[in-house]
């Protein structure tokens, strides 16, 4: 089995650097490859993916690299076939971030469109539900994930904190 | 003032009617209130007069006890829906050619009851078959009248063959006289008793005959399916009563096989009724539609006063006649209030209804107190009858047919229950926020109707002591009546008894009640929902599939009406087989025929 | 019934709290992680139902609700609605350091902190999840506590409703939700 | 019908109350025994009952509280028909038909007033409560008719009478044992016990159409629970057991019954709706027939008895 698996990563590695100009390509554990792509050509890529056998997409997430000022967009597949998970990440900049959405390609990233967007701030043209809430329920604050998002500070202003009084005795067998 | 005056009054009137309200409808609707108020008075002032016989042209009529107890139903039962007519008139399509048929349905309904001889027993009787028939396509679908009529009319045929057969045999053609001349072989009294009570049997609505009755009454005008299911279906039952009581049914069939007492003919009668019953209540609750619900329901009932009827000793035969009472009046109310909501909703359909008692709290105390009756419980006057006659099986020993009569009588909690819950309870939704209550002329006839059911059901003394006249006239043993008590052979109801009781530990629970905290009122939408916020009625109304685990048991059911079909379309094969065969024009066939029978006769084995 | 501090319970309530203290019945409504030492303090180790307690479907029918972890500002739009279709004399117990204080939870955007700003406490048991003994020992106060007519948590959100309700408005803004989900 | 009756009508009334509210406690304490805990105090029924009596209560409309007030006011109605030994409150009324068709009034009042609630749990509750009803009372019909029949009488204390003149072999448990046991099977489905107690299923529909009763409506229920509890129990014990000369015999007859249908709910799953139907239609319904053909054609337990 492994073989077989093996070759396929090497011959789906050629496939990539073919099309797309990936400079190097990270394997973290078996059968996952992971590697970085510009965002302009990101979206064919995940469309040309699908049509190799990666029917499924397992996650959409977001990473915010505060000090570099980027959000990287990390889109997690898998093919059936021969078990291979692929991570595809793409940086956006921090301040304007704004991607496209891929619905027409695998539609059940709508709602972790939507995620992305309530916790981070990422826009995703063409979905025009991603702009609602998803978990958070009439949240005024902006996006709680993002890094300059201080929760100490918005914890105490928002919920109160119990005052505890501290007498404690001065000295053992105090008053 | 005596019967013929009222037959003609009736037929008169009605022809009156039709011109009267030519020019304008609403004093046709009220002609027909006022005349079928007098046709009730006049019922009630003629009791006096049993035993007289008038004639006039070729009809002769006899005013009997059974006759005068079968007509004042009838009469109330129109009296009380004939105030419904004044607000749905301008619903209907003719509604002169309406408000003359209403009436004369009637005049023909009493005619029949008094009839002496069977002609004018037969002429009254198509009469009342004709005007129904005209009055249901008025309603939603001209498909049901079709099947009406086919039915009844097979019933009529019928009986019209035993009736000749009977003069041939008899020679006479007085109703009470040409029954007891028959003396004829057990073969041929079979023949006439089976074809005799066929169309009762299609009037009443039992099992194979049952299939015109939803779609009849669940699609006439809303003003006639109470007369349909309280009065027209009551016919059925006099014939029933004519073929056992009058026809010496039990001394005629002694010589077939008895089971438990019970002649073998009479008892496979009671078989379809007690199916009927079983039919009857398991299609109710499935229905959707509360009218084709209640018409169900008149399936059900029909089967008890069948057995009631048929049965001809002394507690289940005035179990019969007094179930056939409280059954009009119970089911009359029912399709009233059904009727007053769809004047005002504009639908009858269960699951797009709901919470009207918030906004016709009088419609829903009437439709509960009908339901209570309809259902069997004690203080109405459904209880009575379904006593006497669960006494009078259980004395019997029918074992079959008293599980189906707890059947009915169990089954018919679940569906009335079903409208109770899906149209009056519930959520009421925003779109009938602002219905009013139903219009004063509607809501007499349902309070009058509700306190004759609570006074039988109290006192039902006064309705038994005009049945125990028509045992006595039948000559059966009458039921033992105490001051208003009923003592059977094999148990003692006290009605009255049964209320004071009822009344005081109402009282009793009232007082427990009160003396606690009081409650706050809430709204509707203020219930528990597993602490989620919903904010739509609608869809937290529960009325659609409401008895769904128990509709699931016998889903996929034989239905008869599919029967009929199938049976229509091989009848209609047969048909273009023949003309193929015989009409067409082809030499082929010709030769084909005459060579057939030329080597028959030359086997000849087609001469002698 | 007038409900205020000074004047003392009419003879009519002493009685209701003689009853109410040796049966009462809890929301099943189980708010956090604390809900799963339930289970063994009704079962047959700890029984408790020998105190009268069981637990009951509806918040129409149950006298006492068990706050049972940390309540994040949703649950607690829920809890709220729930102990307001609860029906008076009504308690609250609330288990754990998180409704203390907020316990391990505290710098969190979603959960609160203090929870007797939001809802009146009659108990709180101590402890990062209290074992059934605390809870039953807990069950035994609140009897004592109702018997004497000190548990009075629904007269104290009726008196200064006004208190709570602008806590809840500063925390989790509107307690009836409208949004897609529930329109 | 004199003020005497009445008044020993309301005596007898609060005597089934107590009696049946003692028996729940103490049964509640062998469920906890069977579950291996010790259980509440015998008296912790009264203290439930008279704690939701004295809470507060909302209302969502007449017809929740009329409902209800209808509901218990039938049954207490029904508790004044049910002999015990030869006392009787109103002679004469004891008829089992009027019995059973008395508890529909219960049953019919709480179906409304839970309906009037506005809750879809209560409705799918009823909904299953009456399917239910519709259940356990074919099977138990048909003994009562072949008992009517082969007794020739339909007053429950007479019926009581007759199996005690014989001793204890005549009682019907013994005459008539398929109709015994029918009925002690069909006990189970009328007191909404555990194998069919779908239509108060607490988890899954919320207690069914007690979801929106608190307060003094919830006490009301409790009570209209113990009553109609009385009601069914009694109504097997006169009926198959002999009934009670002495209020002893009768008291210790109930108490085995109950504590014994307690005890198969106590162990038993819980059947969903049309489970129950099928099994109530399947083997108590033969045996309910057989027992009436044999009684009816062949007379065997009736008139051949010892």
């Amino acid at each position: 089995m492994t073989n077989s698996t093996s070759n396929s990563i090497e011959n789906l590695k050629d496939l990539l650097t073919k099309h797309y100009d990936i400079k190097e390509f990270e394997e973290p554990i078996a059968l996952q490859l992971a590697f970085n792509i510009d965002k302009e050509s990101a979206l064919d890529a995940l469309a040309f993916l699908k049509s190799q056998g990666f029917g499924q997409l397992s996650l959409l997430t977001c990473i915010d690299w505060i000090e570099s000022g980027q959000f990287q967009l990390v889109y997690i597949l898998m093919n059936w076939d021969n078990g291979i998970h692929l991570q595809l990440r793409t940086f956006l900049d921090r301040d304007k971030p704004v991607f496209k959405t891929i619905q027409h390609i695998y539609p059940g990233v709508k709602y972790y469109e939507r995620d992305v967007h309530e916790f981070f701030g990422v826009e995703f043209e063409g979905n025009e539900e991603s702009y609602q809430h998803l978990f958070l329920e009439m949240w005024t604050a902006d996006p709680p994930m993002r890094k300059d998002f201080d929760p100490v500070k918005y914890s105490d202003d928002k919920y109160s904190m119990r005052e505890y009084t501290t007498e404690f005795p001065t000295k053992i067998g105090g008053k | 003032m005596n019967l013929l005056s009222i037959i003609t009054i009736l037929i008169v009137g009605g022809l009156l009617t039709y011109v009267v309200s030519r020019m304008n409808k609403i004093v046709g609707a009220y002609m027909t209130i006022i005349i079928s108020l007098a046709t009730l008075a006049m019922v009630l002032f003629i009791k006096s007069q049993v035993g007289s016989t008038y004639s006039i042209l070729y009809f002769s009529f006899k005013l009997t006890e059974v006759g005068w107890y079968f007509s004042f139903v009838l009469a109330l039962t129109y009296a009380m829906s004939a105030f419904y007519n004044v607000y749905f008139t301008d619903k209907l399509l003719y509604p002169h050619t309406y408000s003359m048929l209403y009436l004369l349905s009637l005049g023909g309904s009493i005619g029949l009851f008094f009839a002496r001889d069977f002609i004018t027993f037969f002429v009254f009787w198509e009469l009342v078959v004709w005007s129904s028939a005209f009055i249901i396509p008025l309603g939603k679908s001209r498909k049901a009248s079709y099947i009406y009529y086919v039915i009844s009319t097979m019933g009529s045929l019928a009986t019209l063959y035993a009736i000749l057969l009977i003069y041939k045999l008899t020679g006479s053609l007085v109703i009470r006289e040409a029954f007891v001349l028959l003396d004829v072989s057990l073969g041929e009294s079979i023949l006439i008793f089976g074809l005799f009570i066929l169309s009762g049997l299609t009037k009443i609505g039992i099992f194979p005959f049952h299939v015109w009755l939803p779609l009849a009454h669940g699609s006439a005008p809303h003003t006639f399916s109470p007369i349909l299911s309280g009065g027209l279906v009551k016919l059925g039952a006099y014939v029933a009563y004519i073929s056992v009581v009058i026809f010496p049914a039990y001394g005629a069939f002694s010589s077939t096989f008895m089971v438990l007492g019970i002649p073998l003919p009479i008892y496979l009668l009671m078989v379809l009724g007690a199916i009927s019953i079983v039919i009857g209540t398991l299609m109710a609750i499935r229905q959707d539609d509360a009218k084709k619900l209640l018409a169900y329901s008149s399936v059900a009932n029909g089967g008890y006063i069948l057995i009631g009827i048929l049965m001809k000793d002394q507690i289940a035969f005035a179990g019969g006649l007094l179930h056939l009472f409280a059954h009009a009046i119970a089911s009359a109310t029912a399709f009233l209030t059904i009727a007053a909501v769809a004047y005002r909703t504009g639908t009858t359909k269960m699951s797009e209804l709901g919470g009207m008692i918030h906004r016709m709290p009088i419609t829903y105390t009437v439709y509960l107190i009908s339901i209570i009756s309809m259902a069997g419980i004690p203080p109405m006057a459904g209880f009575v009858s379904k006593w006497l006659i669960l006494q009078g099986l259980a004395n019997q020993g029918l074992l079959f047919i008293s599980l189906a009569a707890f059947f009915g009588s169990i089954g018919s909690f679940l569906y009335v229950f079903r409208p109770l819950s899906a149209v009056f309870l519930g959520q009421l939704a925003p779109k009938h926020e602002n219905l009013k209550e139903a219009p004063p002329l509607m809501l007499i006839p349902m309070i009058l109707l509700t306190c004759i059911t609570l006074f039988v059901g109290i006192f039902p003394n006064t309705v038994l002591e005009s049945i125990t006249h028509i045992q006595r006239e039948a000559g059966i043993n009458m039921l033992e009546l105490q001051q208003n008590a009923i003592v059977t052979l094999n148990g003692y109801l006290n009605a009255y008894h049964v209320f004071v009781v009822f009344a005081y530990g109402f009282v009793l629970a009232l007082i427990l009640y009160l003396l606690m905290p009081n409650s706050r009122r809430v709204g509707l939408m203020d219930t528990y929902t597993s602490a989620e916020f919903i904010y739509t009625p609608e869809l937290l109304h529960y009325a659609h599939d409401f008895y769904a685990p128990f509709e699931r048991l016998y889903g996929k059911h034989p239905s008869t009406l599919k029967l009929y079909e199938r049976l229509s379309l091989k009848v209609q094969e047969l048909g273009t087989f023949v003309d193929y065969a015989f009409m067409s024009h082809r030499p082929s066939l010709t030769v084909f025929w005459i060579m057939l029978f030329m080597s028959l006769i030359a086997m000849g084995g087609v001469v002698q | 019934m007038a409900i205020d501090d000074k004047v003392g319970r009419d003879a009519w309530e002493k009685l209701g709290d003689f009853f109410r203290a040796r049966s009462i019945w809890m929301m099943w409504y189980c708010t956090g992680c604390g809900a799963i030492e339930m289970p063994p303090t009704m079962t047959s180790r700890f029984d408790m139902e020998r105190l009268g307690m069981g637990p009951m479907a509806t918040p129409r029918q149950a006298d006492v609700l068990l706050i049972t972890g940390y309540l994040s500002t949703k649950t607690l739009r829920r809890v709220i609605y729930s102990y307001e279709q609860m029906q008076d004399p009504k308690y609250i117990v609330a288990f754990g350091s998180c409704a203390i204080n907020g316990g391990i939870y505290f710098d969190s955007y979603a959960t609160i902190n203090k929870l007797d700003d939001y809802l009146p406490v009659d108990l709180y048991i101590a402890g990062c999840m209290p074992r059934p003994e605390a809870i039953m020992n807990a069950f035994n106060t609140l009897q004592q506590s109702i018997r004497k007519g000190e548990a009075d948590g629904w007269k104290r959100y009726k008196k200064n409703s006004e208190f709570y309700k602008e806590n809840q408005r500063k925390a989790i803004g509107e307690v009836f939700v409208h949004d897609e989900f529930h329109e | 019908m004199t003020l005497m009756n009445f008044f020993n009508a309301l005596i007898f009334v609060l005597f089934a109350f107590f009696m049946q509210t003692s028996i729940t406690g103490v049964n509640r304490k062998i469920m906890a025994r069977l579950q291996k805990r010790r259980g509440p105090r015998w008296y912790q029924q009264f203290l439930d009952i008279f704690k939701a009596l004295s809470k507060s209560s909302i209302s969502h409309g007449w017809v929740f509280q009329f409902g209800v007030v209808m509901a218990v006011g039938g049954i207490m109605a029904t508790v004044m028909f049910i002999p015990i030994g030869d006392f009787r409150a109103f002679p004469g009324t004891d008829n089992i038909f009027i019995i059973s068709y008395l508890l529909a009034v219960g049953m019919l009042g709480m179906a409304m007033s839970a309906a009037g609630s506005g809750n879809p749990w209560a409705s799918i509750g009823v909904g299953r409560a009456l399917t239910n009803m519709l259940a356990y009372d074919m099977p138990f019909m048909v003994v009562v008719v072949t008992m009517i029949f082969a007794f020739k009488t339909s007053s429950v204390g007479e019926i009581a009478e007759i199996q005690r003149n014989i001793g204890v072999l005549g009682w019907n448990i013994f005459r008539l044992p398929l109709g015994g046991i029918v009925g002690l099977i069909c006990l189970q489905g009328m007191l909404g016990k555990k194998p069919f107690d779908s239509f108060i299923a607490p988890a899954e529909i919320a207690s069914g159409p007690m979801v929106e009763y608190g307060g003094r409506q919830l006490g009301m229920l409790f009570i209209l629970h113990e009553l109609m509890t009385f009601i069914e129990v009694s109504l097997i014990v006169n009926l198959f057991f002999g009934g009670g000369a002495t209020l002893l015999e009768y008291f210790i007859k109930y108490f085995i019954i109950y504590t014994f249908a307690n005890l198969v709910s106590g162990i038993s799953p819980r059947f969903k709706i049309d489970q129950a139907v099928t099994f109530y239609y399947k083997a108590p319904l033969l045996a309910a027939l057989v027992q009436g053909f044999i009684v009816v054609f062949t007379g065997w337990g009736v008139t051949k008895w010892l």
